[in-house]
């Protein structure tokens, strides 16, 4: 499967002059066509480079919802060993859109807990597209407090379109899964770590992203709401998601340079779908260095320091403050 | 104070307002019967014949809600900015939005928040209203409601906030999404000290702030026929093609649902709010726990605007 | 209305006659009729308390299920001031089998929660005749956990047929809702007093009725299950019931004997249903006492106390202790 | 130990159990297949034509989950009583019943528990049987599932209980039912040091176990097929006359609704739980953390029997 995004196109192009050109050497090892692919794979990097350093708001939106970007299973099992899947919110139902349990990384039992929106259509529809119901956010709520019950710190992976917005979903209390969510992981007193992997809309990302550490990969989005939702406010019209995209400030370099969150992962050249397991083995290191750090920090200070640093975010002006930045992380 | 009748014809479907009829009369937004402005009024914007809740301003809250004169505004000056400086393409910017929302509703944002007594109860009293930008939650109506929790912890008042939301502010981006996380947190801090949290919702409470603290509260109370819900009713139908059922996401929904513990009128709900702080405070405020009227303290020194409502 | 037992009917034919004697005596008041009423007076209550002190198991299942027999909200009211009824789990829907709120005892606020069957047909339905749902349990759950938060002892009163046995109760996890709630009264650090006051069978009686203290009322009965559905598994056959009833030590003086409850309210004579405020004013009392004297008790040591209280209930032999009696309370 | 063939023809509809066939081979109770009795006793009894798993003795269980002869039973001189007198007019009695089911079954309970070590890990395990009294929960079994959490809290062990029963033992009354209270509370108290409990579910579980212990793990398996619930389907049949569709009540049903964090074949057991009791024991027990085995400790003074099984 090869999935190639309209602005890859001029880098895709190289790439098929190259695989040719491979293939000729292959057949025919003269000095020239040697020379050739080359040159073609270093355009091909360049570009490539080239591309993925001029993202428009828009673009890095598709590369966030790449086809074969890895999603939180390919985490859970390349980046964790011993990752055992608990299902089920012991009240209504077992959400597929959100999976989670306890796994190690580098050999640290930790709850991995992330949404994951599926590959084939089966396995989307199954997954409803990872669009969680409220037994997904009461499953993940249920985890919370078995990691803190087991001391285990917390790594959440955020990958959805947002919250399921149907009628069983109102009629289960979404809102209030989504609440008691955020409530629970502002006061959890084991270290959580969240990471935007791909696309995180709105509640539905956040209620599982609440934590320590706020981290987005390089070309993923966070946002109040999917480009096309903001797009339907705003212009009442989803067509104008990719004017939504810029005016939102939704990707990595935006949100850092706001203050909103604590650190970019960088992708491989060509985004993580170019290379999964560079991308899988970048997030965990990235990952355990955190939790270790966290680790040193007594749980009475790690939730003063997490409240202290939500508490924070915020800007308004003030007659009797100074004017505040946006989020003073 | 802003105009009571000033939501014009004709009536926008889904509108819980009301129509201005010259001078003395208002018609009922969901029976269309003709009241008498004084008497409606006087009856907090019930209608008598259908019972239908209008929405209700600030002010108004505080009227129904607060013993006179009780109402001491707190952080008055908090003012919105524009941290992405959002500026859609071919669409009003925020800074426009801004400037044009507070001279059209006279608010200079969408959340109140301070002290007063409640039948002599010392409480922090925070207020969504819909008037200005749709009651929506960014980082002004955050850190706004985060300040009454912190009023309640310090000064050991019951908090009780009144949700009127269309969500979080898109115009704020993240900064929005994140007032959610912040004000939950404030709420649960809040209740780690077991001062009782009040939630009143009312028409309409949806997204952000459906999925932060108004869900949170000890006990959930929602006005008659409200609106409650996560994603709005035009979102559910448009995402899903689901078309809602009547009285899908009403109050009496919520209830059925188990989402609320009770839909209290308005005239009914000073009382039960009283009833129930001195329920809640027993063992750690027993000398509430009487309908004396308690004193309030004074003299907190970043009060910024002190107005009496009635 | 008014209900005749079948073995009240002794004592109901000296009430007709008593009726009819006051009439007489209304229009005509002689002294011989003035003093034939006051000997059918003494009569009608000798009868009603020579019956009612030689009730047979079976007879008390009739007075305990007797349609007048106060009921859960009759308490709330007449028992409480202040009660304001709490609804919903938040999870899934209201089960109006199980009411539930905070309400003051002698001012005392206290968290009240209890099964209610209904009266009229209409009302029992809607109550699912006292059967509570896995949401009426969750709602006691959460109304549990706020009692704690706010430091307020928690009565319970149970009145029901067991818990709802539907397919939708299993799909909901019924024996999960049931199990968390005996968990959590186990540790719940405030006073808690239970009290059956009618029918209180199984674990759907069991799970609001954890505590403290374990009353019943004199009339009510506590079973392993109803009598129909045991009569079901030893006879086959649930028209056994009375036989069952005979067996299973369900009455208030058997299992006061057994050690396995505590104390018996007395009930007035004729039963609860015949003097309603008698019985509501004598639970009264009883409950503020038994919660004045709970809450001198440390909350460490309450949880240690209601541990230590379960933990000894049981009967078995063991080679290298003597034989243990039933329950050690 | 118990025949593992005595059940015997004609198969009663809900019998999960397998039939005698003379001598060498049994045949599946599901697929009705043939199998050469040894190897169907090597895979546990799990059919490998359609992967049933037909009950296992409380001998099995241990086989299959603990390592070889790390098996201490404890307590198992324990022995019912008669604490009501329980004697239904025309059927047997109680004792009677007590006396017959001895003979029958061979054992003297429906429940064992003791020490063992899984995967080197040190363990406190409790094992319920149908095959005495269909496995109902009474005083016995109750004090051994009270005891097995104490034996974990005493020698900070992991906690394992393997249930199958058909839920609180009738003649025992309010006894019976009151075990449902003692064994949450002891799961509770277990739970209060942070260990962990691993609940298996097996078939069937049923009634007041479902509703008390056994759904308290901190993480709750279930085997494949297994009746799992709390009214059984006979009774919700007559009660709601609601009939079953199928597949209901099954371990696959549970896990549909949330309720079971996994269902896991028999060969997979060991394996799985070795690895849940390491990733939770990390903060409490970080030299279990690795797969040497450890050593049981051993001398509590009130051991009753201790028996390798094989
Ligand atoms: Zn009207
Ligand atoms: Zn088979």
């Amino acid at each position: 499967m090869s999935v190639v995004l309209d602005f890859e196109r001029p880098a895709a192009e190289i790439r098929t002059k190259l695989d040719a050109t491979e293939k000729q050497y292959a057949a025919n090892p003269t000095p020239e066509l040697d020379a050739q692919r080359i040159d073609l794979r270093r355009d091909f990097a360049n570009r490539t480079q080239a591309i993925y350093r001029a993202l428009s708001p828009w673009q890095t939106v598709q590369v966030a919802r790449h086809p074969l970007r890895p999603q939180t299973m390919d985490y859970a099992i390349g980046m964790c060993t011993d990752f055992v899947e608990f299902h089920g919110d012991r009240v209504f139902g077992d959400d597929r859109a959100i999976v989670g349990g306890p796994a190690r990384i580098d050999g640290r039992p930790v709850m991995l807990v992330g949404q994951h929106r599926g590959r084939e259509t089966r396995e989307r529809v199954e997954r409803n597209f990872g669009s969680p119901h409220p037994e997904g956010y009461r499953k993940a709520h249920r985890l919370f407090e078995l990691a803190e019950k087991f001391a285990m710190p917390v790594v959440t992976l955020m990958d959805t379109p947002g919250a399921s917005p149907g009628l069983g979903d109102e009629e289960r209390g979404q809102g209030w899964a989504l609440a008691a969510n955020l409530a629970t992981l502002a006061t959890l007193r084991v270290p959580v770590v969240c990471v935007v992997i791909g696309e995180g809309n709105s509640g539905g990302a956040l209620a599982i992203g609440v934590g320590d550490r706020f981290l987005m990969l390089e070309h993923s989005i966070f946002s109040v709401a999917s480009p096309e939702a903001a797009a339907s406010i705003v212009w009442k019209d989803a067509k104008f998601a990719p004017q939504a995209a810029d005016a939102l400030k939704l990707t990595a370099p935006d949100l850092l340079r706001l203050k909103l969150i604590d650190r970019i992962v960088s992708e491989p050249v060509g985004g993580a779908h170019a290379d999964p397991s560079a991308m899988i083995a970048t997030l965990r290191s990235t990952v355990a260095g955190e939790i270790a750090r966290l680790e040193t920090v007594p749980a009475d200070r790690l939730v003063s320091d997490r409240y202290e640093k939500y508490r924070r975010l915020g800007s308004w002006f003030e007659s009797s403050r100074p004017a505040t930045p946006v989020g003073s992380v | 104070m802003r105009n009571l009748f000033r939501r014009a014809l004709p009536k926008v479907a889904g509108d819980a307002g009301q129509e201005a009829v010259p001078d003395l009369w208002v018609r009922c937004g969901r029976c269309r019967e003709m009241l008498y402005a004084r008497e409606w009024a006087e009856a907090s914007k019930v209608c008598p014949k259908c019972g239908f809740h209008a929405r209700l301003t600030i002010g108004d809250r505080v009227a129904l809600l607060l013993d006179p004169n009780s109402w001491q505004e707190l952080d008055a000056d908090l003012r919105p900015t524009d941290p992405l400086g959002f500026a859609p393409a071919g669409r009003p910017s925020y800074a426009e939005k801004l400037a044009t929302e507070s001279l059209d509703s006279g608010q200079s944002e969408a959340a109140a928040y301070g002290r007063g007594t409640l039948d002599g109860l010392p409480v922090s009293l925070a207020i969504l209203d819909m008037g200005y930008f749709a009651g929506t939650l960014g980082s002004v109506v955050g850190e706004k409601i985060a300040r009454a929790f912190e009023l309640g912890i310090a000064e050991r008042r019951a908090v009780i906030v009144v949700s009127a939301s269309g969500g979080a502010r898109q115009q704020e981006g993240v900064v929005a999404l994140i007032q959610m996380a912040k004000t939950a947190a404030a709420a649960q801090a809040f209740g780690a000290d077991r001062l009782p949290f009040i939630s009143i919702l009312t028409d309409p409470t949806l997204g952000g702030v459906t999925a932060s603290f108004a869900t949170l509260g000890d006990c959930i109370i929602a006005e008659p026929g409200a609106v409650i819900g996560f994603a709005g009713p035009r979102i559910i139908e448009q995402t899903t093609g689901e078309k809602l059922p009547p009285g899908a996401q009403t109050a009496e929904f919520q209830l059925r649902h188990g989402m609320v513990d009770q839909v209290v009128a308005r005239r009914d709900q000073k009382a039960m709010i009283a009833r129930l702080i001195r329920l809640f405070s027993y063992s750690t405020h027993p000398a509430q726990d009487s309908t004396a009227p308690a004193s309030t303290p004074h003299g907190e020194p970043r009060v910024v605007a002190t107005a009496g409502v009635q």
